[in-house]
């Protein structure tokens, strides 16, 4: 164990800028009112936050739900048909609509996007809080269809299954278009603060990788989600109405639907991931204390991702009827976006090479991601390939390889950045002891639930299937037992978090050596963000920090530019 | 160091009143109103674009009931909506510029002017979906027009005809027993163009595409006019001049996105050949 | 023992036709290819994820940080011919894996022009296959090594017909056609599942593809386009309300659908539109079913489209006397 | 989208932001507008073979800029509000042309005048 022991109370309270007694933005305006009419980004972060964390617990509620029936291939006392149908389409629903488009950027990009920028808070805070009441309405529509039918048609909502299904497709879908808008407004307002808010020693290419990211999911945000608002609005007229544009029966055309479907999804994995790859781009050189290797590749691929993740939507589509000329040009640029994401790691890896690395919580996340989303994106080379995404499209591989990128790759990074974050938010230090434990835990729990499903959907078990055969059960029950200790994991991981608030070690302004901007005022940082205009640096310069054992967290060093952080 | 920082002066100094209190410059909060306002645009062109996509696949496929389906559209008042909205898209572009200036009385009258013309412009809509509405030229499952040639009742799924109105051996609900599918592998395209006389089968899609479309345009011709609603009432407060104006503009930016949209929709629907 | 096992991680044994650690058996000639392409793949990506995780292993082992203070050894912040040289290799291999996934999937796609052609209809839940002969079976028989073309629609929403033996899958869509073929290289019999989800019983939707050898198919054929005569006229008949649509409509259980149910229907007085009555006779089914429009069952839609011309007699009068057993 | 009232002292505030349209440009933009649509009107009253759809998106191309340039300032602004703008029209353009050449190259398959009366 390296002797760098963030558990124990080295410094004592209020040490290294720790504001928990004074005035932060916690404790700047008391009463709920101060909280649900907040303004502040930092208070709009943390409510993001914490709906954002319960729908994460519902839809994996929904989840254990599915892999407990699936212990068996028959019929379950548990649920019957309908309701495992069900089960999976609120499970993808929640986890995608509610929990991890909106995750990244609108919880932790809220809280840091300003104090990236040296900002005292978002281009235009009224819009945020608005676009944080339009994820609530939206949610509350989307869940409200689980009292009045639930719907079971997949979180894809293929036509025309879904304009005939009895359940109740409209709540959903009227949920989703609010959430949609709620994505929009959060992504407007970061691209035009990214632009407009930057202090002038951050040119574009001094910006930290996080804001890279988070800016190239925005463009999708815009560009994308309103496609999506276009069609679940037809499809809400189909069924209100009987318009018939995507139904066969009426003239219209299912494929089309895909098209119009696929426009946004697509794009909206990589609204995914881009936030998870800036955190990692920002814990990698953190903990490896190491200025980031190759910036520029980082940034511009993350720029590359977002413009190429709209040319290659027909990949979900290979099967489904679509030419062999868009297959065609679907598969190569498929390939295409594959090669970003290459580069980003080398270039983390390459980050480490010679790094001093500190195996915190945090950088455990990061190595865990490498090994995760590696697994994913490199099964994605197969779901790419045409021949064989015949063969692998809409089985158990499929899912396999989504978990394993949306999983492994952006809730392993989200939680990696949460807990980088989490004393800059909260002014407390976790427990670095059951940090490690509970990444372990998911790490191991989280491979043995999915990397079966790859074998198994090799072998040709179709997905969103309540019977199957019973060749497959061990797969299943192996998978089903990953994923309870998947759950004991995260469980561990939340109980952690939670403890932390009220026992934590108070935090120090700096306790990893991070150089970006929110690092250099106090934790938790008050109302305005900043007591004086912070100097934007070179981000990475992580260097420039130097760990001080009296306050247990790092401070400038003293010739290389400013005094010490006061 | 601190003075590298333009953002210096709006952390300390006083703010002007209507200045945010995270913007440092009224420059710096304007641009960032219209730049804002312009990735909304962006967002409302790509909403419409999905429908713009769904007429042009349905355009391009079936280019028969979009020939024969938009005669049943009135040119005439088609056009005078664009002429309409085109003034109103004039009357706001110069409301903007009184704002610019300070004319406070003629800002007025002109927004009155273009909510005005907007209400005229629905007015007129409204004339024209009465008309498809009594002659049940509605979108699919509602389009109960009487054709020209009886070609059967048109794909009515609610209350399906007495006798079936699709050929049993062109289209069943079971396999065509008798005979095999014979070489339907192998069969080439077929003219997309039949020209059998008489309506064209589908004729509903036309009409499925405008509705949603021009409803579509509809709903943001009633929320422009309520923007602009509100833009009067803070107008007749005297609240906007030379220094203030950006949320005129920004509604302005709005409305005439509203009427590019429809500079479309107008050829595209009413004036195919 | 244990090599053997790390081969069959690694694919190998994917190559192999009793199917391996990943691929099940290779039933088609498609099979063969898609499975050379897979192995590559996963040799690809085994080789890359090796490196990376080798890599990463690595640097945390050699430079883990011992103490708070410990600082990073100076090396170079980027290096443009690395990045360059990383970003083009994979470019390379991508494109590799393009063109031969590709060129594979054209061929999986055209037919050969003297394929044996099967109508397959899905429909919630079940598969329907009409073969040249116009008999309708609900498994799909082909004859080994004989290229098998499909021509598929669907009777309601999308299916996904799915053979993963002969790594054979297409969606099934309504109002169109939709093509596929394969050689079977196999005798023996394979599942098919339905892929693409279309509600309550997408799961039960399985059949099988029964491979015959030379010959087999046509006796096959033959006979089971006898049924009529093979069968008893209750079997015969049960089989045709199964096979021909009926069954989407009328459950025998009890409980409406569509239409009625056909439960203790035989014998019994029917209730019809405008309050009268009828007794359900030969002739009331024999009507029912050729003129469905003439008398219709109170509280049901007319939508019963009419059988005139597609059933013939004798298969009218076997699905009475299924009626008949129906008690 | 912006904060607070109405400032009553000027003085305070910073330089007047934002460019003024001369009245003139407007008027004669505002009449080119209507001109065109006259004549858009009139053009799809001849057969042009089969360029009619083509001449009518290129009139109504040509009025969309006008608004865009003189209505909505675009000739004066940042150019990145126009890089928006247009980086949306791109977007549309590429998902319409995508869209199109697939529904095209499936068409020879649809089943003509597929009409099942399925059970409600
Ligand atoms: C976070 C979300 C996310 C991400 C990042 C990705 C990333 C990728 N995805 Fe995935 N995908 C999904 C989420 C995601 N996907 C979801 C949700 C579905 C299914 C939806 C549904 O049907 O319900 C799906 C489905 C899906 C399909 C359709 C499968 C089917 O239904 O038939 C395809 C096909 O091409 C595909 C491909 C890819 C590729 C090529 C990448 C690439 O971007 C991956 C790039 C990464 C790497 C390549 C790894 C890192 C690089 C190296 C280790 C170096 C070596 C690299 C090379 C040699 C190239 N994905
Ligand atoms: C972000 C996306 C996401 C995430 C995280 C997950 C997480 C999980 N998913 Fe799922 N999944 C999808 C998205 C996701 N899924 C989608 C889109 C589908 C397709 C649906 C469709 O077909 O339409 C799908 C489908 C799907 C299936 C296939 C169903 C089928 O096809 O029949 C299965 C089966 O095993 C499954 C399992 C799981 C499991 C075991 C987890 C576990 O990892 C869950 C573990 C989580 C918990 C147990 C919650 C614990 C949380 C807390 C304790 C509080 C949190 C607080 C902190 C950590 C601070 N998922
Ligand atoms: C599209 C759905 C549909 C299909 C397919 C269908 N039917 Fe029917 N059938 C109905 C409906 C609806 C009724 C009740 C209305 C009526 O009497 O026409 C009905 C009524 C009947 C009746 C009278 C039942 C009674 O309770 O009096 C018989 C017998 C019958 N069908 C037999 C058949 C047979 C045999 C087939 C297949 C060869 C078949 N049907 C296929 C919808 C269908
Ligand atoms: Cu049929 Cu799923
Ligand atoms: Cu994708």
């Amino acid at each position: 164990m390296a002797n760098i022991d963030t558990t124990t109370d080295a410094g004592g309270r209020g040490a290294g800028q720790n504001a928990l007694g004074g005035d932060n933005y916690l404790t700047h305006g008391r009463g709920l009112k101060s909280w649900l009419f907040t303004l502040d980004h930092k208070r709009i972060g943390l409510m993001y936050l914490v709906v954002i964390l319960s729908s994460f617990l519902l839809g994996g509620i929904f989840a254990m739900l599915i892999r407990t029936k699936l212990l068996s291939p028959g019929n379950s006392a548990l649920m019957d048909a309908n309701t495992y149908n069900q089960m999976f389409t609120l499970h993808g629903a929640v986890m995608i609509f509610l929990f991890i488009i909106p995750g990244i950027p609108a919880a932790l990009g809220n809280f840091v996007l300003p104090l990236l920028l040296g900002a005292k808070d978002v281009a235009f805070p009224r819009i945020n809080l608005l676009s944080f009441y339009l994820w609530v309405t939206g949610a509350l529509i989307a869940l409200g269809s689980i009292v009045t039918g639930a719907v079971d048609t997949g979180w894809t909502f293929y036509t025309p299954y879904s304009t005939t299904t009895n359940t109740n497709v409209i709540a959903m879908v009227a949920g989703v278009f609010v959430l949609g808008f709620s994505s929009i407004f959060t992504g407007l307002n970061f691209v035009v603060s990214i632009h407009k808010l930057r202090p002038q020693g951050m040119t574009w290419f001094r910006m930290p990788l996080f804001l890279w990211g988070i800016y190239g999911t925005a463009i999708l945000q815009i560009m994308a989600t309103p496609v999506l608002g276009i069609t679940l609005l037809l499809l809400i007229a189909e069924r209100a109405l009987g318009i018939g544009i995507f139904d066969p029966a009426l003239g219209g055309d299912p494929i089309l639907f895909q098209h119009f479907f696929w426009f946004y999804s697509h794009p909206a994995v990589y609204i995914m991931i881009l936030p998870a790859m800036g955190i990692i781009s920002e814990l990698v050189s953190v903990f490896s204390r190491k200025h980031i290797f190759g910036y520029t590749f980082i940034a511009y691929s993350s720029i590359a991702i977002a413009v190429l993740s709209f040319l290659v939507w027909g990949h979900h589509m290979f099967v489904s009827g679509q030419s062999l000329l868009a297959g065609m040009i679907f598969s190569f640029l498929t390939f295409m976006v594959a090669i970003p994401s290459a580069v980003k790691v080398f270039n983390w890896l390459a980050t480490m090479y010679k790094g001093s690395i500190w195996l915190a919580t945090p950088m455990l996340y990061v190595l865990s991601f490498l090994f995760l989303f590696g697994i994913g994106g490199l099964t994605g080379l197969f779901l790419g390939a045409l021949a064989v995404n015949v063969h692998l499209h809409d089985t158990y591989f499929v899912v396999a390889h989504f978990h394993y990128v949306m999983f492994g790759g952006t809730v392993i990074a989200f939680l990696g950045g949460l807990h980088y974050w989490w004393p800059k938010m909260f002014g407390r230090m976790y427990n670095e002891l059951w940090g490690r434990v509970g990444a372990l835990l998911v790490f191991v729990g989280f491979n043995t639930t999915f990397f079966t499903q790859f074998v198994m959907g090799s072998q040709g078990a179709p997905r969103r299937s309540y019977h199957y055969v019973s060749q497959f059960q061990p797969y299943h029950v192996l998978s089903t037992i990953g994923a309870y200790t998947l759950a004991i994991g995260l469980v561990i991981v939340a109980v952690n978090l939670a403890h932390s608030l009220f026992r934590g070690r108070p935090a120090p302004a700096n306790p990893w050596g991070g150089a970006t901007l929110e690092w250099q005022t106090s934790s938790p940082p008050p109302h305005d963000n900043f007591p004086t205009t912070p100097v934007a640096g070179d981000p990475y310069d992580v260097e420039a920090w130097t760990y001080d054992g009296r306050i247990g967290g790092f401070v400038k060093k003293a010739p290389a530019g400013q005094p010490a952080a006061s | 160091m601190l003075a590298e920082n333009t953002r210096e002066g709006g952390m300390t100094g006083a703010h002007p009143e209507h200045l945010a209190h995270h913007f440092d410059t009224a420059e710096q909060q304007f641009e960032s109103g219209k730049l804002g306002m312009w990735i909304f645009l962006a967002t409302e062109i790509l909403l419409f674009g999905g429908l713009f996509c769904a007429y042009a696949v349905y355009r391009s496929i079936h280019p028969e009931i979009f020939v024969y389906a938009h005669r049943f559209l009135d040119k005439a008042l088609g056009a005078i909506n664009t002429a309409v909205l085109i003034c109103s898209s004039f009357t706001m572009a110069w409301a903007v510029r009184c704002a610019q200036l300070g004319r406070q009385r003629a800002l007025v009258r002109l927004l009155v002017a273009t909510i005005a013309l907007a209400a005229c412009f629905l007015g007129i809509k409204y004339i024209e979906y009465q008309h498809k509405w009594k002659e049940g030229l509605l979108w699919g499952k509602y389009f109960r027009a009487k054709l020209e040639q009886p070609a059967g009742p048109p794909t009515a799924r609610p209350t399906p005809a007495p006798t079936p109105a699709f050929n049993p051996d062109e289209r069943s609900l079971i396999p065509p027993a008798a005979e095999g599918p014979g070489g339907l592998a192998k069969r080439g395209p077929e003219p997309l163009l039949a020209a059998s006389p008489g309506p064209p089968k589908d004729v509903q899609v036309f009409f499925a595409v405008y509705f949603t479309m021009t409803g579509l345009h509809g709903i943001h011709v009633i929320a422009g006019m309520i923007v602009l609603a509100l833009m009067l009432v803070r107008a007749t407060k005297g609240e906007f001049g030379p220094t203030y104006f950006t949320p005129v503009d920004l509604a302005g930016l709005y409305w005439h996105l509203v009427d590019l949209i429809w500079i479309f929709l107008f050829p595209l629907l009413y004036l195919i050949r | 023992m244990g090599h053997e096992l790390i081969g069959r991680l690694l694919g190998w044994a994917s190559v192999q036709a009793e199917g391996g650690f990943w691929m099940p058996v290779q039933g088609s000639t498609g099979a063969v290819v898609v499975d050379r392409i897979f192995s590559l793949v996963l040799w690809v990506s085994v080789f890359f994820f090796v490196l990376i995780v080798s890599l990463m292993v690595f640097f945390v082992v050699r430079y883990r940080r011992r103490d708070a203070r410990d600082e990073a050894t100076p090396s170079p912040r980027h290096n443009t011919l690395l990045e360059v040289t990383w970003t083009a290799i994979p470019i390379v291999i991508v494109i590799v894996i393009f063109v031969w996934g590709f060129t594979a999937f054209l061929n999986l796609n055209v037919p050969p022009a003297n394929s044996y052609e099967v109508l397959v209809t899905g429909q919630k839940w079940k598969w329907l296959f009409t073969y040249p002969s116009g008999h309708v079976d609900e498994d799909l028989h082909v004859s080994v090594n004989t290229p098998v073309s499909l021509v598929m629609t669907s009777e309601d929403v999308i299916h996904g017909f799915y053979v993963p033996a002969f790594r054979l899958k297409r969606d099934v869509v309504p109002g169109r056609y939709v093509k596929l073929w394969f050689r079977a290289v196999k005798p023996g019999e394979y599942q098919i599942y339905c892929t693409q989800y279309c509600g309550t019983g997408h799961s039960d939707m399985w059949a099988k593809v029964v491979v015959h050898e030379p010959g087999g198919f046509e006796r096959w054929l033959e006979e089971a386009s006898n049924f009529l005569k093979t069968m008893s006229p209750a079997q015969a008949g049960e089989r045709l309300v199964r096979t021909r649509g009926c069954a989407q409509c009328h459950t025998v259980n009890g409980t409406a659908g569509t239409g009625p149910t056909f439960l203790s229907l035989f014998g019994h007085q029917v209730a019809l539109e405008g309050g009268r009555t009828a007794p359900a006779d030969e002739d009331y089914v024999r009507e029912s079913i050729m003129e469905p429009q003439a008398k219709i069952v109170a509280g049901f839609q007319p939508v019963m489209p009419t059988f005139k011309g597609r059933l013939t007699d004798q298969e009218v009068t076997a699905i009475i006397e299924y009626l008949k057993t129906l008690k | 989208m912006s904060e607070g009232k109405h400032d009553a002292q000027r003085g305070v505030a910073a330089t007047p932001v934002g460019h003024v349209v001369p009245f003139k440009v407007l008027a004669a933009v505002w009449g080119t507008l209507l001109a065109f649509t006259a004549l858009t009107v009139a053009v799809a009253g001849v057969d042009l073979g089969r360029f009619n759809l083509e001449i009518a998106l290129a009139i109504a191309t040509l009025k969309a800029s006008f608004v865009l340039l003189y209505f909505m300032h675009m000739r004066y602004d940042r150019p990145m509000n126009a890089i928006v703008f247009i980086t949306a029209l791109l977007f549309f353009m590429l998902f319409v042309s995508l869209a199109l050449l697939d529904s095209h190259a499936y068409a020879p398959d649809l089943i003509p005048g597929y009409a099942p009366a399925l059970p409600q």
